[in-house]
């Protein structure tokens, strides 16, 4: 009973240290100096969404062992699920050289040395993992040392902000000085980073490497929704302290540093250090996550052996695949482009590609050939139903809005 | 395998599709866009001044809160480091846009002076962080010096955009 | 185009009789499946069927002059095929036989969320690529063979 | 033979009138027992009078969620029907992709049956 009550509290520490990235972390310091808190409301979307997408895809992974892009491809046959291929590795594979990019960044933080220097180091790294250590290890402690993260929230309660005032920012509202449509741009940006594709290939997938049965289900379930809330909270953490110090000094964040001078503010270099922990810990599980999904979804729709609990010898291409995006990461990055843009970009397209995932998921969910009883009930269908609605809006909405405001401008 | 008839009109719609995201990208994030006429090219200024102020900002504070012992040097120096490059890459900005009317080139100039004269201080922020000793009191005048005068070039870019504007209405009406 | 009457009393259809054996509609349940093999190591996905008239039937009942094969003769499944038919199932065309990766059904031990095979992948062509990957790639990095869930 | 010689080829009726679709191949597990599986016979053609686009099999089974996706394509493919593989008198040949003058149709014979496609 202990160690299943540790298992737990395990799982839901994990869950709130790897629910946040480089695009949670960038993204939520923007729209902080920018829009305050008047659009932390999307972030709960977001969370929402996710924990219906995360918990549908790891329910079926428990139920029928099937992963989410076997599903993706055997729904939608080859051409459809094909084009979803395309988008989805291109956007996860964005989403690998912006966190790489972000681990560089941030051990730049503590080293000063240049980041471009990093990105090799940061590369090899995450290769070494992927390629020797076990996947709950893995997990476990790119997690627990992510929820150093929890910092920022400590900062909000250090800087002692008049919490009325905090709340009343809540009431979603355009600001002043910003548009209408830059608005609507970055709650589809905040949306995307707190609801990428690779999120779900990860979830499924990792299920399936733990073995999940059905008998794990609440389990999974407990971790979700526990878990990725919190790890919304610290979002909103974050962008309440960029809205609390950045934005009333004029700062737009434009880089990862930024997101440290509220920090010393409040809690001084101690917590600056563990910030800085937690950035290097999030960026880094999730370039393991990004770059294990481009790993899954190739392998799941070409029907190669993949897994990290087999020895790279047993599933060849899977691993080659996994190299081979981590060497198109470093060539990206080398290419001197700004790691934040690429990962403002990146959230963008997350939503863009999102659709073509949820769909198919959400009819396996309700397909009793796999799921047997474990069918979706029908409060599940009724939120997945709501979120397949505001998905297509968001995709539709994000390319128009993109060039309608130069991407934010 | 499949029927040619049905398939012909699909393929143009998604080459259509295509072209036309490319082309509506290109054609609205490329820097040469909306942003040919007068009025475009201030409100391009506009923003360049926005980032020199940003980056005069994180200067400020990172050195306030180095002053302070709470931020660690090597966290500052990152922090007025990427300021120095943002500071340096308004002026840049700015220098390189092509404006027609004399009267919104004077203002241009104004900003690109205000802008120069903002990487200065920033810089020297820098250096100050590499002494740990010295009192940053100076450092901070320059700062907020160089603040105001980005903030003042501000307003009269914008006085002047407005202009801009109302002329290229009345021109065409 | 001749319309025909729909929807879900359409007396235009008849019931479809009871069937002597487990029905299996190709893309609901066999198309684009994962395919495991006896050790329940992935294979790879079934892209295309190859269907063939059914053997032991007499002579004359195969239409061999053109080749054509029509409703007059019975046709099953002789193998599951993958390979380069995935690039013309996506593109259309077909690529000449000799191409085909073929799975004989013989060897389908069962038809479930995902297609067993009762032999090994090992031995089988459409693995081919992944024995290559693993003897000339992924085998020369060191720490290739090793097995991560055994000691962290 | 190849499955997707079938799939998605126009079906024609003796008099050359089009039908829809070859939107799937039914088989049934009856023909010569082997060790773990019957063979899989070609039973029949599942045929969509309006569109080409299956891949959820909506209106082969009794799913009715999640809404509105399930009803949507359960009425995209109303009057879906099943012909048996006797019913059928000509598929495409392998070489029919290089005939230009005919496109490579499934015809049926005359007085062919249609029959309910549930599972």
């Amino acid at each position: 009973m202990k160690s299943r009550l540790l298992t737990v509290a395990l799982g839901i520490l994990t869950a709130i240290g790897g629910f946040l990235d480089a695009g949670d972390l960038v993204t939520n310091a923007v729209v902080g100096s920018r829009f305050g808190l008047s659009l932390a409301w999307v972030v709960g979307v977001g969370v929402v969404g996710i924990c219906v997408f995360a918990h549908m895809s790891g329910k079926v992974a428990a139920v029928s062992g099937r992963a989410t892009f076997e599903i993706i491809r055997e729904r939608l046959g080859p051409r459809t699920a094909g084009l979803n291929l395309v988008a989805s590795l291109a956007v996860t594979v964005l989403t690998l050289i912006a966190e790489v990019g972000g681990i560089a960044l941030a051990l730049q933080l503590a080293s000063s040395v240049d980041h471009r220097l990093w990105v090799p180091v940061a590369a090899l790294a995450v290769w070494l993992v992927l390629w020797r250590v076990k996947f709950d290890v893995m997990e476990n402690v790119t997690g627990l040392l992510g929820l150093a993260l929890v910092g920022f929230a400590v900062a909000v309660f250090l800087l002692g902000p008049d919490w009325g005032d905090l709340g009343a920012q809540l009431v979603p509202q355009v600001p002043a000085q910003e548009s209408a449509a830059v608005y609507w741009y970055f709650a589809i940006a905040l949306f995307g980073a707190a609801m990428t594709p690779y999120e779900v290939f990860f979830f499924s997938s990792g299920g399936v490497e733990d073995r999940w049965t059905v008998r794990d289900l609440a389990t999974s379930r407990l971790n979700v929704l526990v878990g990725f809330p919190l790890g919304g909270l610290l979002s909103v953490a974050i962008a309440a302290c960029a809205a609390l110090v950045l934005l009333p000094a004029g700062i737009q964040v434009d880089s990862m540093s930024q997101l440290t001078l509220p920090v010393a503010q409040a809690g001084g270099t101690l917590l600056v250090a563990v910030v800085i922990v937690g950035l290097v810990a999030a960026t880094f599980g999730a370039a393991l996550e990004t770059a294990l999904s481009t790993g899954y979804t190739l392998s799941q729709y070409l029907g190669w052996s993949w897994g990290k609990f087999r020895r790279p010898a047993a599933a060849p291409r899977f691993h080659l695949a996994m190299i081979l995006a981590l060497v198109v990461a470093i060539g990206v990055l080398m290419t001197n482009v700004d790691p934040i843009a690429v990962t403002e970009y990146s959230v963008v397209f997350s939503a863009v590609a999102l659709p073509l995932t949820y769909l198919p998921i959400l009819v396996v969910a309700n397909d009793p050939e796999y799921m047997g009883e474990h069918v979706n009930g029908r409060a599940m269908n009724v939120l997945g139903t709501v979120y397949l609605f505001v998905l297509v809006v968001a995709a539709l909405a994000a390319i128009p809005l993109m060039i309608a405001t130069e991407a934010g401008g | 395998m499949t029927n040619r008839r049905y398939r012909q009109p699909a393929r143009w719609c998604v080459l259509a599709v295509l072209v036309l995201g490319l082309g509506g990208t290109v054609a609205a994030c490329g820097p040469a866009a909306t942003r040919s006429d007068d009025a475009g090219a201030l409100g391009s200024v506009s923003d360049h001044l926005d980032d020199a102020s940003s980056a005069v900002a994180t200067a400020e504070l990172a050195v306030r809160e180095r002053a302070a012992g709470r931020l660690p040097a090597v966290t500052a120096d990152v922090a007025v480091g990427d300021a120095v490059e943002t500071a340096t890459g308004a002026v840049h900005g700015i220098g390189t846009l092509v404006i027609a009317a004399d009267g919104a080139g004077r203002v241009r100039d104004d900003a690109l002076d205000a802008a120069s004269g903002a990487v200065g201080p920033v810089a020297a922020a820098r250096t100050w962080l590499g002494r740990p000793m010295s009192p940053a009191d100076g450092v901070l005048r320059a700062l907020e010096d160089a603040a105001g005068g980005l903030d003042d070039a501000s307003g009269v870019v914008e006085r002047e955009r407005a202009q801009t504007a109302a002329r290229a209405e009345r021109a065409t009406p | 185009m001749r319309r025909t009457r729909t929807g879900p009393r359409d007396l235009s259809r008849e019931p479809e009789p009871q069937q002597p054996g487990r029905i299996l509609d190709a893309r609901l349940h066999l198309l684009d499946r994962q395919v495991l093999d006896i050790d329940d190591l992935p294979v790879c996905t079934l892209d295309d069927l190859e269907l063939e008239v059914a053997g032991g039937e007499p002579a004359d009942r195969v239409p061999a002059e053109d080749g054509r094969i029509d409703g007059s003769v019975p046709v099953v499944i002789s193998a599951l095929l993958t390979g380069p038919v995935l690039g013309t199932r996506v593109f259309g065309g077909r690529p000449p036989a000799s191409r085909w990766y073929r799975l004989p059904w013989a060897h389908v031990s069962d038809v479930g969320t995902v297609v067993h095979l009762s032999v090994r992948s090992a031995g089988l062509d459409a693995t081919w690529l992944e024995r290559w990957t693993r003897d000339h790639v992924v085998g020369r990095i060191p720490g290739g063979t090793h097995d991560p869930e055994g000691s962290g | 033979m190849i499955a997707s010689d079938l799939l998605d080829t126009p079906v024609h009726d003796d008099a050359g009138a089009h039908l829809g679709w070859v939107v799937d191949l039914r088989f049934v597990l009856d023909g010569r027992p082997s060790t773990y599986l019957a063979g899989a016979r070609l039973h029949g053609l599942v045929v969509s009078p309006r569109t080409r686009t299956s891949f959820l099999g909506f209106e082969r089974s009794d799913v009715r969620h999640p809404w509105p996706v399930a009803p949507l394509l359960r009425w995209l493919h109303r009057g879906t029907f099943l012909v048996h593989w006797p019913d059928v008198a000509r598929v495409p040949g392998a070489d029919d992709d290089t005939d230009r003058g005919r496109d490579p149709v499934v015809v049926l014979r005359a007085g062919y049956v249609r029959y309910e496609p549930g599972l």
